[in-house]
């Protein structure tokens, strides 16, 4: 009974089902209930994914790909769309089969099922985990054009697990035992040591990730949390538990993670995640698309040393600043949302993002961070980032100075 | 923080202890002082045949590495260059770390796929390439592997972020004026190796 | 080279992948990055779905699945698994032609696109969702064997979006306008009244969830978040919202949604949440596997009216309680989890949890609730639930008295 | 609680007033003093025929509902009773709300397939059906459908949990010895219509 009449020729789209017409998806029904078990995003978000960068590594299988950071808002990250790193591709861990072993210097060597594992009392927790090597590639200058791949290998879900303390107290670590070999059961059996301070700190065994089992590609059935932390230390498919006296200077802790320095020499054991932010948007993959007005600001920031204590936002490529403001949970070593709205001119911006975290820590300029680091220790890269806006709202990542 | 007491707390008697063979199965870690190291040997001789056969198809014939699989050998002396190449040779501290990572991790693809005297003579070969094994007929085993001295050994220190980097931390950020204006000096479209492009780009400097 | 060797006999699965074995997965190369541009759940957890109960409906587009609550933990429910309500399918809503109108007693009426609402200032807040008509297939006695569908139509998660408030300021709500009309564009269109004090206190036009856009059955692009009250307030597929001088009195507050008292008369506008928990786990769907010994009670406790105070459980049918311990984030109109951690003797139990919120109000009987209400009242059950433990540790849903 | 001032707030200038003819277009809703009811009428016995035809697959003839669709007619006086039957005219308060719903989401997975004056029809067979209406001729229109009054109208109370469950609000919970021993007096079990078993089960007292 209804006519299709015309409508203001300004919007876009189908006019058949903008009113004052009535859309098609009014008309009839849609799927019911139960038709889709386990939900997924809609169609018309094909294009939220996570992307790799197909030149950085020669192989899929040992490789990264990134969270589209851009597409995203709030604090938590959705485990579809968590960055994934792996080294030997996703193993893919059939839970009767896994085993957790806890042995070396300790009173009460241990090995655990899952089902095991979940008696032990539990623990919730939202953390961020950032890859060490996240923003690597801009150390020389920037590179990539897109805050998911500048800043897209950090993810921040809630945890569920056991605190790795507990498990420890349960095998009884004896006096001489000063450091944890953490060990996966992929094909790169991933291992790093951590020292037995941490362990008894913060970190926590994790099986449930957003209130679900963890991902396969997030370590399914179990994986080590590591809070504030590099992400490598994150053992995903976590298999064994060794206690020791010294560290193991295993592969992942000496040819990679090491971070060079310009005298040659190189730090080792950088395992703390310091302090930094990104606006996700504007950036080059979300543009500003209305012209001039009312403009939003929003991006991310965290530190590994506690929490945001403060963001500033700057549009003249960090020569001035202007308070932003926190939105939603505040919390130790996860991400917290900032936004600084104003009025954009149209005129280009030089924007840019600064965190200080409740340590006082600020997060430094990437003149700052080069000078004393110079270009080649790849890892820790938590220097300001800048995105050149243009009159037209496209957005490039460029360098200042 | 408090120090875990071994025995006190809490015991919720959950799980089994392990057999000693299930330890053993899975206790395959090497430390730098030779710690883990199973019984067993290996020559350089010995591993450049298998390096042919399981290796060289992605790091070469001398380690180079083929298109984009890791350099295993050369980079000396790289490493305050502009381009550090970070090798066996030029930069990892330890050699239990060659073997306690391929004998994990290596040949990719098919890791574990060797006898421990092979992954001997892998090592060797491996730090053969790298003139720090010089005699092809050296023997690696569990007592010589933990005696080799890396030429980089001593090019590493402890994070020291706390005290080099000091000055990051501040009462109060700067909030006008804080540097002179500002100019654009590099682009990442200028460089266009952003995937979107779906050509496949070099890089400079990515790792 | 490794040969495989025996294992215990007492554990189950293949002892071809478990110690002193290495497994099939650490053997050979996983599937590399970005193979899964949005990852999905293993293989192994298959049967963690929401699930309807179809002798419940006529048709499945007008119906309800239900959140597997006995396989989630933490507080955060995860996209794919936040139960679905929908009285006409799920609406596939191309977000270039979805308009957001409002109208009626504003000053300057307003039509939104969805990239026109994401301009407007954002907030992000953690929340749970209830139906009003969980638990109300439970009045009359127990009925159903799993919390999945006695308290399943709930979920928790973070929405993002624009304060309801900012746009109706934006309209310039006449001194006339005390009711909205809210509106959906699902095939059944469903329309709300909700008061004014309400619509400016801390209601959300949502477009994200836990990060991403919504789901397509959670309402894609937009959807109202009402904290605290009925979920069938949060209209999904929102398009238009009237500003008017009393409510409407539309079918779903009326026929629908309306608490027939013994009396005869029915209760209106019953939009508030009251306070209420549920043992997740030992429950029907999720026995107790391990025998006695240390035994693990999680469970979920909310309250629509501010944040949850403390959580008791009972194990005797509510004769005898005891504190649970409140883990992870308490926040106001979110769901929180609680423990309680006892060493089980293996003799049956009665399991309950009762909590209370930061107003006083104690989550009542199911006596205590009929002794008001009669039986007939279908919505706002939010009465102790009781589970039979069983000596073999099965676990059954039972009225007790 | 702060009162929104039509007046000051923050102004943002987004988006744009939409035309007339767009808010006409979707501003169908109706409510009990008539505001919202178009053009139009219809009268019992034009309904009669189009029910046939649109709804009495689902609801039956007479409104009595076909398996588990719903009920439309009857249920009078059983709303104190063990089975109380809700329909159009033992419970809903008002006759503006039948038009406004059947207009927005009848026919089921047909919406708005109808013309106004057939959905007047319609109406007012529904109300027919219900002895709200008694006259088969009587003509439903924007005027008549507002004076009409529903049997249950004085049927509903505001929201009085505050006061009549007053006592759920205390001090501290009772801990101890808080009622006498309890025992099982009845099982989900005992019903079996748990999904699991793949068989379809009638419930008890479920809508
Ligand atoms: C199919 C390709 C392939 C084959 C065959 C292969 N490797 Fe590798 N190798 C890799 C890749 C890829 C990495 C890096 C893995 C990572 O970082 O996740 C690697 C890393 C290494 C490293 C560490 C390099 C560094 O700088 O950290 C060593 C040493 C190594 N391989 C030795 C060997 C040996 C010895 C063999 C034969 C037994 C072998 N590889 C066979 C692909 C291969
Ligand atoms: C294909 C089945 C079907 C047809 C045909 C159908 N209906 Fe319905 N009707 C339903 C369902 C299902 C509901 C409940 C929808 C819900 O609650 O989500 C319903 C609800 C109703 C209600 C509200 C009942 C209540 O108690 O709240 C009325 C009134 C109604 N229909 C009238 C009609 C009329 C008039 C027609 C024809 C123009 C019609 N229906 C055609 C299935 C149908
Ligand atoms: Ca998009
Ligand atoms: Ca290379
Ligand atoms: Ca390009
Ligand atoms: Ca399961
Ligand atoms: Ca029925
Ligand atoms: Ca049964
Ligand atoms: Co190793
Ligand atoms: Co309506």
């Amino acid at each position: 009974a209804a006519t299709m009449l015309a409508r203001p020729a300004a919007a876009g789209g189908n006019p058949a089902n903008q009113p004052p017409n009535v859309p098609e998806w009014t008309k009839s029904l849609g799927e019911g209930v139960a038709v889709r078990p386990y939900g997924k995003p809609s169609k018309f978000e094909k294009d939220v994914v996570r992307r790799d960068v197909e030149w950085l590594t020669a192989s899929r299988e040992s490789s990264v790909s990134f969270t589209p950071l851009h597409e995203l808002e709030g604090i938590i990250t959705p485990n579809g769309l968590c960055f994934e790193r792996h080294h030997g591709g996703i193993a893919e861990v059939d839970p009767a089969d896994h085993r957790l072993m806890i042995h070396g210097l300790v009173e009460r060597p241990l090995i655990l099922t899952l089902e095991e594992l979940k008696r032990y009392p539990r623990v919730n927790r939202i953390h961020f985990m950032e890859c060490a090597a996240n923003s690597g590639m801009e150390w020389r200058g920037a590179q990539l054009n897109g805050c998911q791949f500048t800043h897209g290998m950090i993810h921040c879900v809630q945890y569920t697990g056991v605190s790795l303390r507990t498990l420890l107290e349960e095998a009884g670590v004896k006096t001489s035992g000063k450091w944890l070999l953490v060990e996966g059961a992929d094909a790169a059996a991933m291992d790093r040591s951590l020292p037995i301070e941490k362990a008894l700190d913060d970190c926590i065994i994790a099986y449930k990730m957003n209130g679900e089992a963890l991902y396969p590609e997030q370590g399914y059935p179990m994986r080590l949390v590591v809070p504030g932390w590099q992400g490598n230390l994150w053992v995903k498919w976590l298999r064994r538990i060794k206690v020791g006296d010294q560290p193991w200077h295993t592969r992942e802790e000496t040819s990679k993670y090491t971070d060079l320095m310009p005298s040659g020499k190189a730090r080792r054991f950088t395992w703390s995640m310091d302090a930094k932010s990104v606006i996700t948007s504007p950036s080059p993959q979300a543009p500003i698309k209305h012209g001039k007005g009312f403009t939003i600001v929003s991006g991310l920031a965290w530190s590994g040393n506690g929490k945001v204590k403060r963001v500033d936002v700057s549009l003249d490529g960090g020569r001035n600043w202007w308070p932003a403001r926190l939105d939603g949970p505040v919390l130790d070593k996860a991400l917290t949302r900032f936004y600084y709205e104003f009025d954009w001119n149209g005129e280009p911006l030089l924007l840019q993002s600064r965190v200080q975290d409740e340590t006082g820590y600020v997060q430094p300029s990437k003149a700052e961070l080069r000078k004393i680091r110079g270009v080649n220790s790849i890892y820790h890269n938590n220097g300001i980032q800048t995105w050149h806006v243009q009159a037209n709202g496209e957005v490039e990542n460029v360098e200042v100075a | 923080q408090q120090k875990a007491d071994a025995k006190s707390g809490p015991r919720y008697h959950i799980g089994r202890a392990p057999t000693t063979d299930e330890i053993r199965g899975w206790d395959i870690d090497v430390r730098p002082d030779g710690q883990g190291l199973p019984e067993g040997k290996g020559t350089a001789m010995q591993g450049e045949k298998l390096f042919m056969d399981n290796c060289s198809s992605c790091h070469g014939e001398f380690g180079e590495g083929n298109g984009r699989w890791p350099v295993l050998a050369g980079g000396k002396g790289s490493l305050t260059s502009d381009n550090p190449v970070k090798t066996v040779g030029s930069y990892w501290p330890y050699a239990s770390t060659v073997f306690d990572y391929v004998r994990h991790a290596m040949p990719y693809g098919n890791t574990g796929s060797l006898s421990v005297d092979e992954y001997y003579a892998l090592v060797a070969y491996v730090l053969y390439l790298n003139d720090v094994v010089t005699d092809q007929n050296f023997e690696l085993n569990k007592k010589t592997l933990a005696t080799i001295k890396m030429p980089n050994e001593q090019g590493f220190v402890m994070d020291d972020r706390a005290t080099t980097e000091k000055s990051f931390w501040q009462k109060d950020p700067c909030m006008n004026n804080c540097v002179a204006p500002v100019k654009i000096i590099g682009r990442a479209a200028a460089i266009d190796v952003t995937p979107e492009d779906g050509k496949e780009k070099k890089s400079r400097g990515v790792e």
